[in-house]
């Protein structure tokens, strides 16, 4: 499988997401911002760093970039994509998933490892992911504090969107566990149509033990799973 | 423009001697126009040129087997760790910056540490900073000294935080002290490490006639005017005042874009030279490159990208605006700078031009506004020999005993209390805010006594070749750094020599706790004005003793910073020389993290319990002095640098054998701080720490009985900082012939417990003493957070 | 011609910075102030011309990218 | 009463917040927008009463703590 990494000018997450997903034997060619095509990628991911300096608002400069363009179409078509910490800012400053983050209830920037719970099992970047089993990955950001208003986390509910939420390391979802204000606890969610979505904590700086967790690699392994089922089909 | 007269009122504002301006108009042949005055006086402040403490310099070991560029030579060192790989590394002050305006000041320095290093051709992959503060807690009646104290650290950290995090290099340790003498001038010193190919290295010099000269970055402000010459003064109201005016504000992101395209910019070997502007700024970056080519350069003022309007030469000239570059391109190849330049959207101009002529000449609209040989003002800068006088207060410190001390009734107390002094407790509100994790390379994260991180391919700077997108070099070998920053300002206070030495031998006890053999150190020496003799005796010493223990412990310095002159009115700071020290670690296994392991792992102490030749048993300077006596006094301990590195080199030895599964150093706080935080440190997730008790015995272990202090003092016992001890944890089967083993090695090894339960449990002299090890690690864990909230 | 933007949290979305401000006000005594928010602000220079299309323009690109109106409202004058 | 405070970045000192901004209107085809500068906006509430004694005291607010003098400048209204 082939995943198209987005390289724009500030990502500094771009070589982590790359060697996270060569790491499981796929493919991974980096996109650069102001490419106009994503060339024959299976898949997309768009790193955490901060895109454009972040200036103003987390991923509003990158949003307009040419090769967000071809990642809405590529979306558009059912195309898998994924967004990591900015990556995932950047899709909601795109309309490509609602809601949106802001500021750490702290004011500061967190850097730490986080537990998630998996709230819907049933999306491609989840479905490797056994059930009850609680991630450790870590975050970083200053602005991860997930919002919506009320209609749209209802729907969120309602079509089973939230991916992840903050846990405890018992799979609780509670206060304390939440490290930045996220409504609902929310850490990642996905579209209605659940081929596009993103998460504040990083799954890439997760993948070896070496690191102190492989569980990140569980999210891209989903992503190769369903995309080789539809393949097979 | 009117320029003003040269007056002796003028050139003692600049802060040059007589005899200096006198030198400067021998090397000239004639009086300086007001810009060459200027740039005269940025060149040779204490910061560019070092004047005060060359000769001291010059007695550090530089070379060894593994140095590639030395102190001095460029600006970084460059050491190589095998397999065609090297190195860049160094440390440097943005302390009076920081006391103006804690955020930028702070920020710019991290800027300005990352620039010095892929200066170097090499891409910068992780961070340390050393930070000193005036108290954060105390009586309230001192309170809005302490807020103003918590101000200023809450910047610092956030500056550094704002530039490490977005520009995306990891903050993998460092450490954090609070002390009086700090008030007012706080000390922020950053480390930056990047790593290269040997090929790689790149050069500051402004080699081959009629190669052009670009200028790269953001426009040229008023920022910063002359703050070469603010770091080199005393730090007084009016000098801050005075600075205020002109505050550098960092652009991490521009940064970045710089970073990348001269990276890629160097791969094309399309580059003769290149140098950022630092310090000084374009003054700086144009007199060093031709001064290391032996060439000459010229440059035009009027192409220099300005942001504000009516910019003077002499402005332009000294300004200290960010994230500025000076690239001088192989004539011919000017179009691939431009692309590159281009497709990272950076803003360049064309300035000048690199001539034969050795001198700098500087014009602005045509007219020559400064004509100055480069070599003689880059090198040829005055070097004083200053007096140096042993200060009085070091008599008292030298006659102080523990006749007058109490012994401790309430070991208990006295722990939590030391667990929760700042300088102690633990400084995860500081480095949460810090991306330690970003590049996939922090192996041990802050919070053990090193950090390790591992260099893959991608850590590489673009090879010539490939040439275009970053990561297509097939992965190489695998390397694993520790590093590490240490300094107690007090020691060195009590007394320069010893506690200079400790500070080198505390480094290389942190790497080789966590398994690696020290490679280099780099040196930040802060000290107050060396015109006063007293200071100037401290900054002597203390590099006597930094060289010597760099010396034994075969770490050549690489390359440092001197930031004098940290004084406020109230008094210079403690000598406060950071050293930062990174190692090499062999293999993978190798890599050890300071918290126990397992339940029923043994527990072994590596050295003396207390030392049986120091008569304040490890207590003089100790935290628990200054903390449960409140006395900051006493001959701190005794440092022999032979049997630290017999202790350091038996313990890496344990360690390849495999059966270490933890150790950790006792430093601050002593022996009972030092088990607390191997039962505490270990994080798991947010509000999920690892905890986990121990059983220990003093002194009534059957085969090697902990050497008792003379009198016997059970404070010194405890929280006595007796040097060159280790905890070490290895199950129960591997402990006897790790005692053995040590015991060949030439160091003792006690057996002082066994890990298991959620207690620390302690007894001796009869007496037990327990605490939860959640209340343990509540008070240490949050004292930070409650401090600053 | 000169715009001049603010941008401030919509009531529905927690302001913690505004929170924090006022609990800090009143800390240094300032016990007066009640609720803080706290927003952006933008100062533009424009060359002078038509004012309307300016004004159009510029709703534009508050709406589009200035702000981002899940979370924020903006108030837009010229001078 | 309510109090309104811009407070900007001073001409001197670099904003690279409002450059980058500028470039990006740029790109998005606002050509005719010149320098950026982007601030902080807050809005206090206040209890009904003296007017110049809160203008006073909140002045003094400004500088103490609201804005940062050595590189901010900042305005203050009162509505
Ligand atoms: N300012 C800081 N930034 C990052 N890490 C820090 C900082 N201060 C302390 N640390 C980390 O906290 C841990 C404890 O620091 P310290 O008490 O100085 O250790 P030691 O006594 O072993 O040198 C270390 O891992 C250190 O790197
Ligand atoms: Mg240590």
């Amino acid at each position: 499988m082939r995943f198209a990494i987005l390289q724009f000018p500030a990502s500094n997450c771009d070589q982590d997401c790359l060697h996270a997903v060569r790491l499981l034997g796929h493919q991974a060619d980096y996109v650069w911002h102001k490419a106009t095509s994503l060339g024959d990628a299976d898949a997309v991911v768009i790193p955490g760093g901060f895109s454009y300096g972040d200036y103003l608002r987390c991923g509003a400069i990158a949003r307009f970039s040419p090769v967000m363009q071809a990642v809405q179409r590529f979306a558009d078509e059912g195309g898998l994509v994924l967004g990591i910490c900015n990556g995932f800012q950047i899709l909601c400053e795109a309309g490509l998933l609602p809601g949106a983050l802001i500021r750490n209830r702290s004011l500061q920037f967190r850097c730490e490892q986080v537990f998630l719970k998996t709230a819907a099992h049933d999306a491609p970047f989840t479905e490797a992911i056994p059930p009850d089993h609680v991630l450790r990955i870590p975050i970083a950001h200053g602005e991860g504090c997930y919002f919506a208003d009320e209609p749209t986390l209802a729907a969120l509910e309602t079509h089973r969107q939230i991916l992840w939420q903050y846990c405890d390391a018992g799979g609780a979802v509670t206060e304390a566990a939440n490290p930045n204000g996220s409504l609902r606890n929310i850490a990642g969610i996905c579209n209605q149509a659940r081929n596009v979505a993103g998460l504040m904590p990083h799954p890439d700086r997760a993948s070896e033990t070496l690191l102190g967790s492989a569980d990140g690699r569980r999210i891209f392994e989903s992503m190769a799973q369903c995309w080789a089922r539809r393949r097979a089909a | 423009m009117s320029e003003p007269a040269i007056t002796p009122a003028l050139v003692a504002q600049h802060g040059l001697t007589p005899e200096e301006y006198d030198r400067l108009q021998a090397i000239l042949g004639r009086p300086p126009s007001y810009t060459e005055l200027g740039i005269f006086s940025v060149m040779w402040s204490e910061h560019c040129s070092y004047k005060n403490t060359r000769p001291l310099l010059r007695t550090f070991p530089t070379r060894g087997r593994s140095v590639l560029v030395g102190a001095g030579e460029e600006n970084a060192g460059i050491l190589d760790i095998g397999d065609g790989l090297a190195i860049a590394f160094k440390i440097e002050s943005h302390n009076h910056p920081s006391a103006v305006e804690p955020f930028q000041g702070a920020a710019t320095g991290v800027g300005g540490i990352i620039r010095d290093i892929f200066t170097m051709g090499a891409r910068p992959v992780c961070a340390m900073d050393s930070l000193r503060f005036g108290p954060i807690t105390g009586s309230s009646a001192d309170e809005a000294r302490l807020a103003n104290n918590r101000r200023l650290f809450a910047g610092v950290v956030s500056g550094v935080a704002h530039y490490g995090n977005c520009f995306g290099i990891p903050t993998l340790a460092g450490e954090v002290g609070f002390d009086p003498s700090y008030e007012g001038n706080p000390l922020v010193n950053v480390f930056c490490l990047g790593v290269l190919r040997h090929e790689q290295i790149a050069r500051g010099a402004a080699q081959g006639l009629g190669n052009p000269v670009f200028y790269v970055g953001p426009a040229t402000g008023r920022d910063g005017l002359a703050g070469a010459a603010f770091a080199s003064q005393d730090l007084t109201e009016a000098s801050a005042q005075h600075q205020r005016g002109a505050v550098q504000v960092g652009d991490p992101f521009m940064e970045k874009l710089v970073c990348e395209a001269c990276l890629e910019l160097l791969a094309t070997g399309a580059v003769a030279g290149m140098q950022d502007m630092g310090a000084a700024g374009l003054t700086c970056s144009t007199c060093e490159t031709a001064a290391r080519a032996g060439t000459g350069i010229e440059i035009e003022l009027s192409k220099v990208p300005q942001r504000a309007p009516h910019m003077t030469p002499y402005e332009i000239m000294l300004s200290e605006s960010q994230e500025r570059m000076l690239v001088i391109v192989h004539q011919g190849r000017e179009e691939e700078v431009k692309r590159i330049f281009d497709k990272w959207d950076l803003p360049w101009a064309e300035i000048g031009v690199v001539t034969g002529t050795g001198r700098m000449v500087v014009k602005h609209q045509g007219r020559v506004v400064a004509d100055i040989p480069a070599k003689p003002i880059a090198t040829e800068s005055p070097v004083y020999e200053r007096e140096a006088r042993e200060p009085g207060y070091l008599a008292g410190v030298r006659a102080f005993t523990l006749a007058g001390l109490p012994d401790t009734t309430d070991p208990t107390a006295a722990l939590l209390h030391l667990l929760a002094w700042p300088t102690i407790a633990s400084k995860n509100w500081v480095y949460r805010q810090y991306d330690h994790m970003v590049r996939d390379g922090s192996v041990v994260c802050p919070g053990s006594d090193a950090a390790v991180i591992r260099l893959k391919a991608d850590a590489l700077p673009p090879r010539p070749a490939a040439g275009t997108e970053t990561g297509g070099a097939p992965p190489t070998v695998e390397k694993f750094l520790a590093l590490t920053v240490d300094c107690n300002g007090t020691y060195v206070y009590l007394d320069p020599y010893e506690g200079s030495k400790i500070a080198v031998t505390e480094a290389a006890r942190n790497l080789a706790c966590s398994g690696a053999t020290p490679v280099g150190v780099t040196d930040n020496l802060n000290f107050g004005n060396p015109h006063h003799p007293e200071l100037f005796w401290q900054l002597r010493e203390s590099v006597r003793g930094l060289a010597e223990a760099c010396r034994a412990f075969q770490t050549p310095v690489t390359g440092g910073n001197c930031s004098l002159y940290n004084q406020s009115p109230a008094g210079a700071i403690d000598p406060t020389p950071t050293i930062a020290m990174v190692g090499v670690i062999a293999r993978p296994e190798h890599i050890t993290t300071q918290w126990f392991k397992d339940p029923g792992d043994v527990i072994l102490l590596l050295g003396p319990a207390v030392d049986p030749a120091d008569p304040l048993g490890g207590l003089g300077g100790s935290a628990y002095l200054q903390v449960l006596h409140g006395q900051k006094t006493g001959r701190p301990p005794r440092c022999e640098l032979d049997q630290g590195r017999t202790l350091h080199e038996a313990l890496r030895s344990l360690i390849y054998g495999g059966a270490v599964k933890s150790a950790h150093d006792c430093s601050d706080g002593g022996l009972a701080v030092a088990l607390a935080e191997c039962c505490i440190s270990h994080q798991v997730a947010r509000e999920t720490p690892r905890l986990i008790g121990a059983a220990i015995e003093l002194g009534a272990d059957g085969s090697g009985t902990v050497a008792a202090p003379n009198p016997p003092r059970l404070d010194a016992l405890l929280f006595g900082e007796t040097q060159h001890r280790v905890l070490i944890t290895t199950t129960a089967l591997d402990a006897p012939k790790v005692r053995a083993q040590a015991k060949i090695l030439g160091v003792t090894a006690t057996e002082l417990g066994v890990v298991g339960g959620d207690q620390l449990r302690l007894r001796a002299q009869g007496q037990e003493w327990r605490w939860s090890v959640v209340e343990l690690h509540d008070r240490w864990w949050h004292a930070l957070a409650r401090a600053m909230a | 011609m000169k715009a001049k933007i603010t941008i401030t949290p919509k009531r529905a979305v927690l302001d913690p910075q505004g929170k924090t401000v006022q609990n800090a006000l009143a800390h240094l005594g300032y016990t007066e102030v009640g609720a803080v928010r706290v927003g952006k602000y933008l100062e533009l220079e424009l060359a002078d011309g038509d004012r309307e299309a300016a004004r159009r323009r510029l709703a534009e690109a508050c709406h589009r990218f200035l702000s981002n109106p899940v979370i924020e409202d903006y108030r837009l004058e010229l001078e």
